[in-house]
């Protein structure tokens, strides 16, 4: 596993409908019904005159194998991940993210202010 | 055999350990090879597979064990081979193997991929009942070293699979008064202190070399250990839909009945080393094991735990000697049931125990009451068994039940005559009387006025008497008293395992600040820079040159939709709709009791879209805050924190503004007016303010380019001398132009007007806002007190000092400075009015405080808009 | 030998419930206690009843930390607790009964500049008010706790604190039996197992109490309930502002004397002090959510436990034997609520939140007074219910950290 | 003490990630005013280490059992 490093996301804030209906290749979580993250720098245009699309510097990713992420949330929370798609919740104290896609790999976000506590809590 | 290497080392060990040479003999490795080195150094004997691969195998067969590269390292004996299911793993296995922390679960864990494996490879499908070959064996040669441990500073030989308490007994030291009553964890008799750890159960500890032992002693006071190792204990999380508490029959046939019914299954014993410390809600269970703690997340909880045999309670009582049934048999089975012990018949209740330290005799009544002398030098009793439940009791009210022996209700014994009924504590029956004649005659009661059932064992041993001794007084039976966790006493370090401090936030500055010598302080949820090493310097250099200060720690949030204008008139209690883009507006925030509890500045971007700050401490309320009332008014708007993904820099100084100029911002906005510009080449969102007192332009720009900024800004002011300030500082130049930290400079009950602050409020707005009931209502009340300015000559008093007058204390300061340009100190601080006026000067810190307009400094604000 | 069997106070408990008492308390445990006890010592009123639904007690004064302590943050809360610590400090004279009363000093860590700065405002303000405190160095706390990791274990450094030498403990259970068997010996009745379950109203006055074993005429009713103090307030129309929220705490087992002094730290918000007969005792904050339970967390274990290695490094191999829970009644201000209501004949002592025991002696005084002079007492009238609405709420940051 | 909370975008979580806001009052404007049920309490709990959401739900204050959600 690597250790976490700063990455560059797209925030999209919008209504549930208009991120519904948004396309886009970019690896997407869906936080809320009216939040989504893409990592990397992607121009999407949600269907919604109020939307708030912003370059979003606050976060760190690491990437692991799914099974490295249950293991890590079987150490460091008490929750358990599901087999495919977006988890959120506390590990180790901290706030993160977890994409699992269906083909065994996975992602973890964490917060980019928590970055140097992740990398001492998330051997 | 080929190999005449191998068959060396057979003649040799032959020789050694008296084989006959043409015996015959296999050789192999274990998967993986380096498992041999828990044969010769871990007390590994025991070894299973998949049963249609080991049919060779036979009790009594001699094999000579590989290691990876094919050599041999020893000889070893089968004594048994025992095929059964991979579900009926002898529940010793996971010890005899000797892998990871010997647990079952731990068994489970390595050999259940194993024998997926080894069925794969044989054309077999894997299941729970998959036959294993179970064997276990000995070691021939090289004779392993007696393994050895240290008992009050002594080493002493013990046997492999030897409990502490046993491996004590057999080196002739019993571990301590009455040490070996039960030997199944519900007495406190063998307490000890192991590898500094005391009130460690030396009956439901394994021996393991190199242990250091300390005899204790039932109810004896643990030192505290002079050496505390940081021992990290590790945790780890299990869900599953049943945990069971308990491998016995009961409890194998629980876990079997929730299996057949497709349930995932936990079981958990404390002879594995597993002892379940909590029953909480959930339910779940904290398990300490020998390799850390272990939270198992269940659906249900079943608690076959069994039950304790009867302690008996009778002069004499506490002396060693004195077995239960269970006890005797551990002891017989390690060789160790002195002869002459005697066995007392099912139910035969001693009148005493004769002896000094160790029972000598044991007197019983005959069938026509009279007493009866045995001389022994040990007694097995059979007094009958009381459920084991504390468990089960502690989860009364969530999903678990008892089953089994452990959820029968068993008879009171007689009540106790004499003796000591609580060996935790030392109480005796005559201490029970002596509380039951003073009035302490509830269960409740009486444990508090005995301490009994209070150590420990928790009252597992004592509660049946307790309860009888009661009953017989009172006549009504009196229930159990209540069963709080920990069942089983974690150590410190195992309780806290897995669980951390809160984190402090870094900023992306926050390696660019101690590179440059900052001390860095927690402050609001975030690391921020203290000072650089000359507060007085940075402060300087903001009043006379150019500075810059890290403030990314500003909560910021961007507000968009069709309701923002209408949503934000209700939030701030300052208009909202008149703000022109291009304008930033200083805005309180209250809550509903008209309290200020943060304060920030709103920008507006375009007709529906606002970008708010909040102070470092505030920002992590303030999206909750907003969205909680958002939801509350119906409002139909979107948010978004952009807290961490924006770096923010201040620029700050009568010369930041030309620092800026030559950084690409030709022309810097105009005090309390904002602009978009690129900055060094960084895009950001120019803020002019005013918290220092001087021209300030705070620079938000993108988190991953905080750095870039940073060092582009000091490289372009090199010229004018330009340093950074930290928050000592800071907190110093506001101070100056009275503008108020909040939390600091204020209470949990600041309205605007006590903070004179009431040209923040606009009651008058047009509109309801939160907090505007409350200040209607407030404000027809008479002030009390307020937040006022004032000044003292010489150094600056303690920030919290109190404001005396004629000796009553009438406020206290909030913050206070020894102001270098103004040659006195200026302190904030509370007053109480007195006939509606608050007095021209107090005493403070031994001197006279006079009361002065704020700010202190620059009250046209010439400086600040220059 | 158990040392701490009690072998000197008795309790004599009434035979029968009168149908009929001057004074009717509400709530057997230390300030219901106290309350009766100085009105029957101070004021000669002994016709009045304790009324415990369970044991004496079995609430929350039995479910403290035993702290007693002074160095609060506003005067009003300085005067009153000052007055507490010196009763507790001649109690033992008062009941002729050990209560295990012990002076110990407590000390209160900063680890943040912005700590530090509360740290020094209590000191100055506690001198100003006459409780001594004062502020103190890493050295000076190292030399009165040399147990204490003044690195903070590297990430929590001891920057200051103070210290509050006449902070005590006293065992908890002896200070209510002990205020029990004074009342008791003067008359009052103490009945436990006697639960209430309304209260008679006769126009808008509280005219008696409705309990398990019947209806009980009473001239003034008190409400002296830890954790049902809403429950029973909203019988006589009185709205509190209170939420109820459990307080954890958690023993070891007993080892021989090591620590002296109750350190507390405002930065780490964890507490820990060890009693005479060896236990370390420790415990944190409130949990945030209001509930009645009494199920203990293993959260707050795992905190607190986290918190006390890193302060104290010693203690790690320290086996925790118990955990429980009490329930604290919460006050916005997080100062108690105290006197009368504004319904005549009932009157309140709550809003004890975390700091009741050490309340105990000046708040049965100070309410005993007030119902035998049908004055607020001076020492108690800064906390009466009316402040939320007279805008005069007594905002005390002193008492919001930990107990 | 903690409990399980099961937030409708993240599932079932400890009571620790979340923020407590508080039972639903009748009517906000009674500032002072706590009703602090002993049963059922109408409360708003935050998701704070989520989905950063808001959630109503019925809790019985004596056992903290969630009896339903909003």
């Amino acid at each position: 596993m690597s250790a976490p490093e700063p990455i560059f996301c797209t925030r999209v804030v919008a209504s549930p409908a208009a991120l519904d209906a948004l396309a886009t290749d970019a690896v997407a979580l869906r936080l809320a019904p009216d939040d989504l993250l893409l990592v990397g720098a992607v121009d999407v245009r949600p269907d919604d005159p109020d939307a708030i699309v912003c370059r979003d510097d606050g976060w760190a990713l690491r990437r692991m194998t799914a099974a490295e992420a249950s293991a890590l949330v079987a150490d460091h929370g008490d929750w358990s991940v599901p087999p495919a798609g977006i988890a959120q919740g506390a590990l180790a104290g901290l706030p993160v993210k977890l994409l699992i896609d269906p083909a065994g790999d996975a992602l973890l976000l964490v917060p980019r202010p928590y970055l140097a506590d992740a990398v001492e809590r998330l051997p | 055999m080929a190999d005449e290497g191998i068959d060396a080392f057979w003649r040799l060990a032959c020789a050694g350990a008296e084989i006959d040479p043409a015996t015959p003999y296999d050789a192999w490795s274990f998967a993986p090879p380096p498992l041999v080195d828990l044969v010769l150094h871990g007390g590994k004997r025991a070894t299973s597979g998949l049963a249609a691969e080991c049919h060779d195998d036979v009790a009594g067969g001699y094999s000579v064990l590989l290691d990876a590269a094919g050599g041999p390292v020893c000889v070893i004996r089968t004594t048994s081979v025992e095929v059964a299911s991979y579900r009926d793993v002898p529940p010793d296995f996971g010890w005899l193997e000797g892998e990871g922390d010997r647990s079952l679960r731990y068994w489970r864990l390595v050999h259940e991929p194993f024998l997926r494996e080894r069925c794969l490879a044989n054309g077999l499908e894997f299941a729970d009942d998959t036959l294993v070959s179970y064997q276990r064996f000995e070691l021939v040669w090289p004779a392993a070293p007696a393994p050895t441990l240290t008992a009050d500073g002594r080493e002493i030989a013990f046997a492999s699979g030897d409990s502490v308490a046993v491996a004590l007994v057999r080196s002739g030291l019993h571990p301590g008064h009455g040490g070996t009553l039960c030997l199944a964890g519900d007495c406190p008799n063998c307490l000890c202190v192991i590898d500094d750890v005391a009130y460690s159960r030396a009956c439901l500890t394994p021996a393991v070399a190199g242990m250091r032992i300390e005899r204790q002693g039932a109810g004896g006071t643990a030192v505290v250990p002079a050496v505390a190792a940081d021992r990290a204990v590790g945790s780890r999380h299990l869900h599953c839909d049943v945990a069971v508490i308990g491998r016995g029959a009961t409890g194998r046939a629980a876990g079997d009945e929730a299996r057949a019914a497709g349930r995932s299954v936990i079981e958990l014993d404390q002879l594995n080393g597993e002892e379940v410390a909590g029953v909480y809600q959930g339910p779940r269970l904290l398990v300490r094991t020998p390799s850390g703690l272990l939270h198992v997340h269940a659906v249900e909880v079943i608690v076959a735990t069994g039950a304790s045999e009867e302690q008996p309670v009778c002069p004499g009582s506490d002396l060693a000697g004195l077995y239960t049934a269970a006890a005797a048999e551990v002891l017989d089975g390690a060789g160790l049931l002195p002869a002459g012990t005697i066995r007392l018949g099912a139910g035969v209740r001693p009148v005493r125990f004769e002896g000094d330290g160790a029972v000598t005799g044991v007197v019983t009544l005959d069938a026509s009451g009279v007493e009866v002398r045995q001389p022994c030098v040990g007694v097995v009793l059979d007094l009958g068994s009381h459920p084991r439940d504390s468990l089960a009791r502690q989860g009364a009210g969530l999903p678990v039940r008892a089953v089994g022996s452990c959820a029968e209700i068993s008879a009171l014994p007689p009540a106790p005559a004499a003796g000591v009924v609580c060996a935790c504590t030392g109480t005796t029956v005559d201490d029970l009387a002596s509380v039951w004649e003073r009035g302490f005659q509830t269960m409740e009661l009486f444990k508090r006025a005995t301490l009994a059932g209070t150590g420990t064992c928790q009252g597992a041993a004592c509660l049946p008497h307790l309860r009888a001794y009661l009953a017989a007084r009172g006549g009504d039976e009196q229930p159990a008293f209540t069963a709080r966790p920990l069942t089983r006493q974690m150590t410190m370090m195992e309780a806290a395992a897995g669980t951390w401090h809160p984190p402090t936030r870094r900023t992306a500055l926050h390696e660019t600040h101690r590179a440059l010598g900052a001390r860095m302080e927690r402050f609001g949820g975030w690391w921020r820079p203290w000072t650089y090493g000359d507060t007085l310097g940075e402060y300087e250099a903001v009043r006379a040159g150019v500075s810059i200060g890290d403030v990314s720690t500003l909560g910021k949030m961007l507000v968009s939709g069709p309701d923002a204008v209408g949503f934000l008139e209700r939030i701030y209690p300052c208009p909202v709709g008149d703000l022109e883009p291009g304008r930033v507006r200083y805005a309180l925030l209250l809550d509903e009791r008209g309290y200020v509890f943060d304060d920030g500045v709103i920008i507006r971007d375009d007709e529906r879209r606002f970008f708010l700050t909040f102070t470092t401490g505030g920002a992590s309320g303030a999206e909750a805050w907003l969205r909680d009332w958002a939801e509350a008014f119906g409002c139909d708007v979107r948010l978004l924190d952009r807290t961490a993904a924006l770096g923010a820099i201040n620029v700050t100084g009568p010369r930041a503004a030309a620092l800026l100029r030559r950084c690409g911002l030709d022309t810097p906005p105009a005090f309390l007016r904002t602009a978009d510009a690129v900055v060094c080449g960084v895009p950001c969102r120019v803020l002019r303010i005013g918290f220092t007192g001087e021209p300030s332009f705070e620079l938000h720009h993108d988190a991953g380019r905080s750095a870039e900024l940073w060092e582009a800004l000091m490289a372009a002011g090199a010229a004018d001398d330009i340093r950074p300030h930290g928050l000592e500082a800071l907190l110093a130049l506001r101070l100056e132009k009275g503008h108020i930290i909040v939390g600091m400079d204020t209470d949990f009950d600041s309205t605007p007007r006590r903070l004179g602050m009431e040209w923040a409020v606009r009651m008058d707005k047009g509109h309801d806002f939160l907090g505007r009931d409350a200040l209607e209502r407030i404000d027809r009340i008479p002030l009390d007190r307020r937040l006022v300015g004032l000044e003292v000559d010489g150094d600056a008093p303690v920030e919290g000092a109190p404001l005396l007058d004629g000796g009553a204390v009438r406020g206290n300061v909030t913050s206070a400075w020894r102001s270098p340009v103004l040659g006195r100190a200026v302190l904030l601080a509370f007053a109480d009015l007195v006939d509606g006026a608050v007095p021209p000067t107090f005493e403070v810190d031994g001197r006279t405080a006079r009361v002065v307009d704020l700010p202190f400094l620059d009250p046209e604000g010439v400086r600040v808009r220059a | 030998m158990n040392e701490f069997v009690e072998r000197q106070i008795g309790l004599r408990w009434p035979r029968a419930v009168r149908r009929s008492y001057e004074v009717v308390i509400v709530g057997g445990g230390g300030h219901g206690l106290a309350t009766a006890y100085y009105l029957a010592t101070r004021h000669g009123i002994t016709d009045v009843a304790v009324l415990e639904r369970d044991y004496i007690g079995g609430g929350n004064s039995g479910r403290n930390t035993t702290v007693i302590r002074a160095n609060y943050g506003i005067p009003d809360a300085v005067n009153f607790y000052q007055r507490s610590v010196d009763l507790y400090a001649g109690l033992e004279e008062e009941f002729g009964r050990a209560v295990m009363h012990s002076t110990r000093g407590v000390l209160w860590l900063a680890h943040s500049e912005a700590t530090l700065r509360g740290e020094r405002a209590r000191a100055a303000l506690n001198t100003a008010c006459g409780a001594e405190t004062v502020f103190v160095g890493p050295d000076e706390i190292g030399t009165i706790c040399p147990q204490i990791d003044l690195t903070g274990g590297g990430t929590y450094p001891v920057l200051g604190g103070t210290y509050h030498p006449r902070g005590a403990t006293a065992r908890h259970d002896r200070v209510v039996w002990g205020y029990a068997e004074g009342a008791m010996r003067l008359g009052v009745h103490v009945h436990q197992g006697v639960g209430v379950t309304g209260l008679h109203r006769d126009g808008g006055r509280v005219v008696g109490v409705e309990t398990t074993a019947g209806r009980i005429d009473a001239g003034v009713v008190v409400s002296a309930v830890g954790g049902h103090a809403t429950v029973l307030a909203s019988m006589a129309g009185v709205v509190l502002p209170i939420r109820t929220h459990p307080l954890q705490a958690a023993v070891t087992n007993h080892y021989a004397p090591i620590l002296d002094p109750i350190v507390a730290s405002a930065d780490l918000l964890v507490y820990i002090s060890q009693t005479p007969r060896g236990e370390f005792l420790f415990g944190a904050e409130i949990d945030r959510q209001a509930s009645y339970s009494r199920r203990s967390g293993h959260d707050i274990l795992a905190l607190c436990a986290r918190r006390v290695t890193t302060l104290m490094p010693f203690t790690r191999q320290l086996r925790i034997l118990r955990q429980w829970t009490g329930s604290c009644d919460m006050s916005p201000d997080y100062s108690p609520i105290m006197g009368v209501t504004g319904t005549d004949g009932f009157l309140i002592t709550t809003g004890w939140g975390t700091w009741g025991f050490k309340a105990i002696p000046a708040g049965g005084e100070a309410l005993a007074e007030t119902i035998a002079t049908g004055r607020p007492a001076p020492l108690i009238a800064p906390f009466g219910l009316d402040r939320f609405e007279r805008d005069r709420t007594r905002a005390d940051r002193g008492s919001a950290g930990t107990h | 003490m903690s409990f399980r909370i099961t937030c409708p975008v993240c599932g079932a979580r400890s009571s620790t990630e979340f923020r407590y806001g508080g039972e639903v009052p009748e009517n906000w404007r009674e500032v002072w005013r706590r009703d602090n049920p002993e049963g059922p309490c109408r409360e708003r709990w935050y998701h704070e280490f989520g989905c950063r959401r808001w959630l109503t739900l019925v809790r019985d204050t004596r056992t903290d059992e969630i009896l339903s959600y909003e």
